[in-house]
């Protein structure tokens, strides 16, 4: 079943290729079509837990190599929401892509992507998993960056560190079966291997540990691998950065609820001689740490920057902070609230993402003091957008809120204040970069050559709504989410937390959102009520302000200018540049990229040099392997 | 045994000359005659392993029938051999080095710049 | 000329209760071009303390109902008064400060200093003096005050019924300044 | 019924909020020597807005500043006030009124900057990047306060702090209490934070576009905050309250504390305030917490 | 016996190759085809000889009817078998290019250097005399040098006339070593030299090893002796280019497995090179600097030609490291990877080749907007690169994995070998999406050269090898597993030759 799935997946991505160039809009129309087909058979599979599917590829000396699908509770969730969002996202790329110039080869790959989306979900050994991780990087780095020369420099970030990653798992899958111990690929049984072996040999366990989160945090940009999104997304084709935010980012997450996570919980039930800090072991609680300092470092990344992608990317980032920090935390409602912000993010992000593409679809701008006062020519994306920030703000009653309130029940409930500090100073950041993108994009003035903009197409906007429709449902009611969530957080051995459609039950206190929502609409009609008192008021044209008494156009005073965009926030950039100028991470990628130009630049210089028997090299040779076989 | 000592020796030193020729010498033509320094160096070595003093041509007559007296016609037969082939290449090597003359005007391999697109 | 006279926009019933909190919450915004503002510091301040009165300097004209105009008014700055006047939301009251605003005072015959400030805006109320003291300012405030409570400080509605009139008597003098502009204004 | 209860709570924040304005406007002038004005001033001065004429630029400013006002009123209602608490299961549970409240700050956010001013912005980017600076100190501090109580909602909170001024928080934990103190100061926008609202600098910041009932609406939304954030403090670390009365005074008292501090600072430069926020309060927070994770 | 037939892919391409320049009186380009069809025998013959060695077991072809290990004989094993046909089948894809390039005034000649190049590299993995593999080694650096310089640039004889000093020194050295073993065995037989080598004093077992490593090395394309490698390249046509990685070095490579895993080596399972000094760990770290040199340098050169040289290069130093690790999985993998590599790097070189005419420089820079223009050749490209690369479902991917597998269950220091090797594949990995990005950068090119039938005949053959081995590597699996087996047999391999000794 899944393999035929993902067998069709495969046929239909070749049809896309065979469409011509003429047909843009079929072919978006049937990879749409398509994934929904694919969605309705997905959510025949619900239930079908513990089928395996093996296909034998070949075997040789000692190994054999099989590709196993199956599927468990976890991956079917991933994979059932993963695919709803590309649908939505994909709808959205019909009338993108009839109106702007397209690649064939984005949709032949991007199905491709799908495909692989779903292996990863449903693959139950190493390998298969590997193999569609990097089925999955090779894709959406030919999405990122088609042929456009610019993103070309902004996928290597991407490329790069994920490969880099990618490597880091292959070394560790190896490694697992090289371990006399485990001496399996299966993921579900190298879990309890692995904790049993954690009793003996701590510190082989560690490093493959150590392997596979380096990779996972690649993947999930998690710090210090977070500059790749705001590159990768920034450059992106509009329609993809929903995608790559929404989804993409999310596989090392999978990757650590699958592996890593079960694996701590396993570890802390067979090996009590752990160290542990707080009740959780001590390599739990860095990784925590890292995702805090991601989170705090995303948020801050995204205050500063100008770009409305790169800005939205740093959100990805902290927002994948707040759900590293909250997994690592493993007890019940932390892992429940790290796969529950997960899918809350996917949502709000995608959301987001889609009304900015729908901005610069409309007007081909992505610096944001370029832009302004879009809000009443594009009312349906703005309010998209406006949502969109408040969930990621984690503001009731919008979903972002109950992810995080759940979050704080689990950093609070497990007694870590630093983490939560960090955790809520990241939170009330997000408050500075989302207003500002809200600002500059839809509010102040609207510079003139903009006057004509209209909202997107009827298309365009059903996506959009339907993430409005998603988030308030969502926010309303998180039961719906969290009850499947219950599931995969009982497949890892944790009591689920108490949830009912409308009300989550927590530690400290518990809460009833549909109370939490109704509050902010009885609380809008009160407010409301004091809006009916007094004259009806009028309205005025935007450049009507305050300008002292000068009157703007004698003053050379236009739109663009009197629009409050660029170096928003200079006085935080000012507290922080101390810092900053001495701790750049991508400074420090930046030097090694160029240390490993300038070497190979060396190397390959050496081949040139002295005559025709090429001494130089020859005495280097000669040294090495007199000193190889010598010492070795 | 002392004979065959000395000989050893000199192919070895032999070998270490055109060797240390060979890396340093940047001139084509000195880089070519070093070469064949060490193929000689070589075809001494094997002629060497062969080498039995007073021996005889490994013929069985009537007169000869010491085994122990006969030289070893392989080693022979090999640096023949090798003699054949390092004449070849010797050639090829001097017809390049003409060639390069020819392009680049200079035997100083590493003046050899330029032409270096497509 | 003007077209009609104030008697007949005087304000009249719900709006006279109202009128009751407007007058005890005068938020003025001040133009200190003049001289006149020298005296503004006391009258806010320890000795005078107008804010007793519920009077507080704001910072911008929409939310002020009061523009005080200490002092002469360049044909340049006229231009500036003008749009902050415009910019005030109803009611909305002017108080020209000192001779200046009433006949030029002692730049009477400077070709860059309007004359009478009521030609151009309605002023509700002038105070004398070279400059007001401070106990004069205060006097004209509750004078003002007065006015408001009676609905008799209808400036405002004045100058909407009489708008033509007043437009045509501030381009007189803003068109005196035309070639000092660039030319995008001209047309208007 | 509940709406009617719904619009008591709403009326007796705002009621009580601008009763303290006035209070605290005549407080300030007695300070300075001056007569000052009546204490029902604030009341006029709504009843004034609301009477004038008003502005707007579009229908996100009328949008954001509805959305403000209801969202600090809607705020109120999940914070305990004495004896008084609308929800019995999320009775003042501390996450949902930090990030209830931010709905306020969002709705007057987005409001006046609809209006396309660039001093509004401003105004908001200050009033946003200074809410970090306060929001650690308080954090950290309430962080302490919920492990020390289990819980985090405020009712509980209270109840444990009942039985005599001892038991008060405020006397428990007095670092903690010093922090948001400094922080409430910032929260409420008086000297030495008032930045935001800056009027010789930014023209009044973010409500420099405000007119007539929307400068009223504003008004409101300050006095209800200044309930809402007195009432937080009241219920960390002065005990809550037995009779709403009680809970009222010692909101005042904490109001006036911080308007005494008002009115003989001078303004904080606004990267000074942020960094100040960050070293001084937070260490006291930071104190704390140790003291309380320690023992 | 069949067997003995074996000796025709030597003798007939030696024959044909005399009797070039007779063909050539007739017409310049007849010579071509006859080449082309004489390899053409020559690998249906040994798919023949390597489907009967499969099924049968290794067998052996006498010479002149003296019996090893006095006399000649080639060894014929599912290893050199696979090896013979996979030399003979690259060199017929590279004729195929060869047949349709424009007619120079030395195709005879060209013909003659090419057919006694592959001459001698199926005779190298076929021969079992040690001397014999002296003078094919010569003969093949010989014919290189002389293919290369045919392209009659500056260029190509200054890498020409490096190679040959290279390969002189190597054979030197190589002579040496023979005279060593000579010397201390009294045979060139190498199954007797097998059946010995454990006798000899330690030293002079490692002086001999490092002798012959060094003299093959320079083939191998591996560190220090690969200087050559750079401007060789560069200097000869693309496809023959196809003709030095896929030909001589994997000839290079199948000698070191050969002789480092079978004759020099100690014998079942983890194979440890016989002598005082450690060469496995010699080898390993050679493989290692090898790939990181080889994939370091390529990510700083423009030049297509030069990048997959110095690819070739690297992939060369990371089989070396399989070699050097010598347990059954690496051995496996090793096979496996060479013979991947042989068949993605040749595609590579032969699809560079009309790119080069239709874009008119090998500088990658210029190639952008190649896809717009030829999408076949674009992707071939692609299939190509994921091929080396080891994309998953491309051939390399499986090779690679295995790799990784054989190196971290060997443990020890090897963590830091993998570390390393996937280091430089992570930069093999960049620079090779980088020109693939660069394909299909959305650019005009002006080009009227148009596509020979041929070549793309030749690309389609090695793509589809490339993704068939990809998706459905099981069919070569076998070959390779008993390749691998007939490698580490060293009792086998000495029975089989001189008969059963006690």
């Amino acid at each position: 079943m899944i393999s035929n799935i993902l067998l069709y997946t495969m046929i239909a991505a070749v049809i896309s290729f065979a469409l011509g160039q003429k047909l843009k809009a079929v072919r978006w129309s049937f990879s749409a079509l398509f994934l929904g087909y694919v969605g309705f058979q997905l959510y025949g599979l619900y239930g079908q837990w513990g089928m395996v599917e093996t296909h034998n590829i070949f075997s040789l000396g000692s190994i054999n190599f099989s590709l196993n699908f199956g599927i468990t509770k976890l991956g079917w969730f991933f994979a059932f929401f993963t695919t709803i969002i590309n649908i939505m996202i994909w709808i959205f790329s019909i009338v993108k892509n009839m109106n702007e110039k397209e690649e064939r080869g984005i949709n032949f790959l991007w199905i491709l992507l799908a495909g692989s989306n779903l292996a990863i979900f449903f693959s139950v050994d190493w390998i298969t998993f590997f193999i569609a991780w990097e089925i999955m990087t090779w894709t959406s780095f030919f999405i990122i960056t088609p042929g456009w020369k610019n993103s070309f420099k902004a996928a290597n970030w991407y490329f790069i560190l994920s490969m880099f990653g990618a490597y880091a798992m292959l070394v560790g899958i190896w490694w697992l079966y090289a371990t006399p111990a485990i001496h399996t690929l299966n993921i579900a049984s190298s879990i309890a291997l692995l904790a049993k072996l954690s009793i003996t040999a701590p510190g082989t366990v560690g490093i493959i540990i150590a392997l596979f989160v380096l990779s996972f945090f690649a993947k999930s940009a998690v710090f210090p691998f977070h500059p790749w999104p705001a590159e990768a997304h920034a450059e992106a084709p509009d329609d993809f950065s929903p995608y790559l935010s929404g989804i993409m980012i999310k596989y090392g997450l999978y990757g650590i609820l699958l592996f890593i996570v079960p694996l701590f919980i396993q570890i802390m039930k067979v090996n009590p001689n752990i160290a542990m800090v707080n009740g959780i072991p001590v390599y739990s609680y860095i990784l925590a740490w890292f995702g805090a300092i991601t989170a705090v470092l995303g948020t801050y990344l995204a205050i500063v920057s100008n770009d409305m992608k790169k800005l939205a990317a740093y959100s990805t980032v902290s927002n994948i902070g707040y759900a590293v920090t909250s997994m690592f935390i493993l007890s019940s409602a932390g892992v429940t609230g790290g796969l529950f912000h997960v899918v809350n993010h996917a949502v709000f992000k995608s959301a987001i993402f889609l009304s900015l593409g729908a901005v610069k679809f409309r007007t081909h701008e992505r610096e944001m003091h370029k832009l302004g006062g879009l809000a009443t020519k594009m009312p349906i994306t703005f309010l998209t957008f406006l949502l969109g920030i408040i969930a990621a703000a984690g503001i009731p009653p919008l979903n972002g809120y109950a992810s995080k309130w759940i979050i704080y029940q689990a950093l609070l409930s497990g007694h870590f204040p630093f983490l939560t500090t960090m955790i809520f100073l990241a939170s009330t950041g997000a408050f500075l970069y989302l207003f500002r993108a809200l600002h500059s994009i839809f509010l102040g003035q609207l510079p003139r050559k903009f006057n004509n903009v209209k909202e997107v197409p009827f298309l365009m906007q059903i996506p959009m709504i339907l993430g409005i429709l998603s988030m308030l449902g969502i926010g309303y009611a998180p039961g719906i989410v969290l009850k499947p969530i219950g599931l995969a957080v009982k497949a890892m051995g944790l009591t689920p937390m108490t949830v009912e459609n409308t009300l989550m039950v927590g530690k400290l206190s518990s809460i009833n959102t549909a109370v939490v929502s109704s509050t902010f609409i009885g609380a809008f009609f009160f407010a409301f009520a004091f809006y009916l008192i007094g004259k009806k008021r009028h309205h005025v044209e935007p450049l009507d302000n305050y300008t002292a008494g000068q009157d703007p156009e004698e003053f050379g005073l236009t739109p663009e200018l009197y629009h409050f965009a660029l170096k928003f926030y200079e006085p935080v950039k000012n507290i922080f540049r101390p810092i900053e100028e001495k701790l750049n991470i991508k400074n420090y990628y930046r030097a090694l990229v160029r240390n490993a130009n300038s070497f190979g630049a060396t190397l390959s210089e050496m081949f040139k040099l002295s005559g025709a028997g090429s001494s130089m090299i020859f005495v280097l040779g000669l040294v090495v392997i007199i000193l190889a076989g010598w010492m070795l | 045994m002392i004979q065959s000592t000395f000989f050893y020796t000199t192919a070895i030193i032999l070998f270490l000359i055109g060797l240390y020729g060979v890396l340093t010498k940047r001139n084509v033509i000195k880089t070519i005659i070093t070469l064949t320094i060490m193929e000689t160096a070589v075809n001494l070595f094997l002629v060497t392993i062969g080498y039995v003093k007073n021996g005889t041509a490994p013929i069985f007559t009537s007169t000869i029938s010491d085994v122990h007296k006969f030289v070893d016609p392989l080693p022979q037969a090999l640096v023949l051999t090798s003699i054949v082939i390092g004449l070849g290449t010797t050639a090829l090597m001097l017809s390049l080095a003409i060639r390069l003359y020819k392009k680049y005007k200079t035997l100083n391999y590493l003046e050899m710049d330029g032409e270096d697109e497509k | 000329m003007i077209q009609t006279s104030t008697k007949d926009l005087h304000d009249s019933g719900f709006e006279k209760v109202l009128n009751f909190f407007r007058k005890r919450s005068m938020w003025m915004l001040h133009y200190c071009t003049g001289c006149g503002a020298m005296e503004l510091p006391p009258t806010m301040t320890t000795r005078w303390d107008m804010e007793r009165f519920g009077i507080g300097p704001m910072a911008t004209p929409r939310q002020a109902d009061l523009l005080l105009i200490t002092g002469y008014l360049s044909i340049k700055s006229l231009k500036r008064v003008i749009r902050t006047y415009e910019q005030m939301q109803d009611p909305k009251w002017v108080i020209g400060f000192g001779s200046c605003t009433i006949n030029g005072g002692i730049y009477y015959d400077s070709y860059t200093v309007i004359n009478r400030l009521s030609d151009y805006i309605p002023v509700d109320l002038t105070i004398e003096g070279c400059m007001p003291r401070p106990e004069a300012i205060m006097t004209g405030f509750q004078t003002l005050m007065d006015a408001i409570q009676k609905g008799e400080a209808v400036g405002y509605k004045k100058y909407k019924e009489n708008y033509e009139w007043y437009k045509k008597n501030q381009d007189s003098v803003l068109g005196r300044t035309e070639p000092v502009f660039t030319s995008s204004e001209v047309k208007k | 019924m509940i709406v009617l209860k719904f619009i008591g709570y709403g009326f007796t924040a705002i009621i009580i909020g601008l009763l303290f304005m006035g209070i605290g406007r005549k407080y300030t002038a007695r300070i300075q020597r001056r007569y000052g004005p009546p204490f029902w001033q604030a009341f006029i001065d709504v009843t004034k807005l609301f009477s004038k004429q008003s502005l707007s630029h579009n229908w996100i400013m009328d949008f954001g500043i509805l959305m403000g006002f209801a969202g600090i009123v809607g705020t109120i209602l999940f914070m305990p006030i004495g004896p008084w608490h609308f929800f019995s299961l999320m009775n003042g549970n501390i996450v949902i009124i930090m990030y209830f409240m931010t709905i306020g700050s969002l709705g007057m956010a987005m409001g006046v900057s609809a209006s396309g001013n660039p001093n509004s912005t401003i105004g908001i980017s200050r009033a946003l990047t200074l809410m970090v600076g306060y929001e650690i100190p308080f954090v950290i501090a309430v962080i302490g306060l919920i492990f020390v109580s289990k819980s985090s909602l405020l009712g509980t909170m209270v109840s444990l702090q009942s039985g005599g001024i001892m038991n008060w928080n405020i006397i428990k934990y007095p670092f903690g209490f010093i922090a948001v103190e400094m922080a409430l100061q910032a929260m409420l926008g008086e000297k030495p934070f008032d930045v935001i609202t800056a009027p010789s600098e930014i023209a009044s910041g973010p409500m420099v576009e405000l007119s007539g009932k929307m400068m009223g609406l504003a008004f409101l939304q300050h006095a209800a905050q200044i309930f809402l954030e007195t009432g937080i403090v009241v219920n960390l670390f002065l005990g809550g309250a037995n009779n709403i009365w009680e809970f009222f005074l010692k909101q005042f008292v904490l109001f006036i504390l911080s308007l005494t501090v008002n009115a003989i600072s001078p303004r904080f430069k606004f990267e000074d305030a942020v960094k100040w926020l960050w070293t001084w309060p937070t260490v006291f927070a930071l104190i704390q917490l140790l003291i309380i994770i320690l023992t | 016996m069949k067997s003995n037939y074996a000796v025709l892919l030597i003798a007939i391409p030696l024959l044909v190759a005399f009797l070039q320049p007779l063909f050539s009186l007739i017409n310049k380009r007849l010579t071509k085809w006859v080449t082309f069809l004489t390899i053409g025998f020559n690998f249906i013959y040994s798919l023949k000889l390597l489907n009967y060695v499969m099924a049968n077991g290794a067998q052996i072809a006498i010479i002149g009817n003296w019996k090893p290990p006095f006399g000649i004989n080639l060894y014929l094993s599912p290893f050199s078998m696979l090896f013979a046909t996979i030399i003979y089948f690259v060199a017929l894809i590279v004729l195929l290019v060869y047949l349709i390039d424009k007619p120079t005034e030395v195709d005879d000649r060209m013909s003659i250097a090419t057919l006694l190049m592959v001459m001698a590299s199926g005779a190298i993995t076929l021969t079992g005399d040690i001397f014999n593999m002296f003078v094919f080694v010569e003969i093949l650096s010989i014919s290189t040098v002389i293919l290369i310089s045919f392209n009659n640039k500056g260029i190509s004889f200054k890498g020409a006339f490096r190679y040959i000093v290279l390969a002189s020194l190597g054979s030197s050295m190589l002579l040496l070593a023979i005279g060593f073993i000579y010397g201390s065995l009294g045979t060139l037989n190498l199954a007797s030299i097998a059946y010995r080598f454990n006798l000899l004093n330690p030293v002079y077992a490692s002086v001999i090893v490092f002798l012959f490593m060094a003299g093959i090395m320079v083939e191998a394309e591996l560190f220090p002796f690969n200087a050559w490698v750079p401007e060789a390249y560069k200097g000869s046509k693309s496809y023959l280019n196809a003709l030095l990685s896929g030909v001589v070095g994997t000839t290079g490579i199948y000698v070191l497995f050969r002789m480092f895993i079978t004759i020099f080596g100690s014998g079942q399972n983890h194979i440890q090179v016989i002598g005082s000094v450690n060469f496995n760990a010699v080898i390993i770290v050679i493989g290692v600097l090898t790939t990181l040199i080889g994939e370091f340098s390529a990510l700083s050169q423009k030049d297509i030609k030069k990048i997959l040289a110095f690819s070739s290069m690297a992939q060369m130093g990371i089989i070396a490291v399989t070699i050097g690790v010598a347990n059954m999985n690496s051995i496996n993998a090793g096979i496996f990877h060479l013979i991947n590599h042989a068949f993605s790097k040749s595609l590579l070189f032969i699809v560079a080749f009309p790119i080069i005419n239709i874009v008119g420089s090998a500088n990658i820079d210029k190639w952008e907007g190649l896809g717009r223009k030829n999408i076949f050749l674009a992707i071939a490209f692609a299939i190509g690169s994921f091929g080396l690369i080891g994309i998953p479902f491309f051939n390399g991917f499986w090779s690679k994995m295995m790799i990784v597998e054989s190196v971290v269950s060997a443990g020890g220091w090897m963590y830091l070998v993998i570390g390393t090797i996937l280091l430089s594949a992570l930069v093999e990995t960049f620079y090779f999406f980088r020109i693939i990005f660069k394909l299909f950068v959305d650019k005009k090119i002006e080009s009227t050269y148009s596509v020979h039938i041929f070549i793309y005949l030749a690309i389609l053959i090695l793509s589809i090898i490339v993704i068939y081995i990809g998706i459905k590597p099981s069919f070569l699996a076998t070959y390779i597993h008993k390749a691998a087996i007939d490698l580490v047999d060293k009792s086998h391999y000495i029975s089989t030759v001189l008969g059963v000794i006690k």
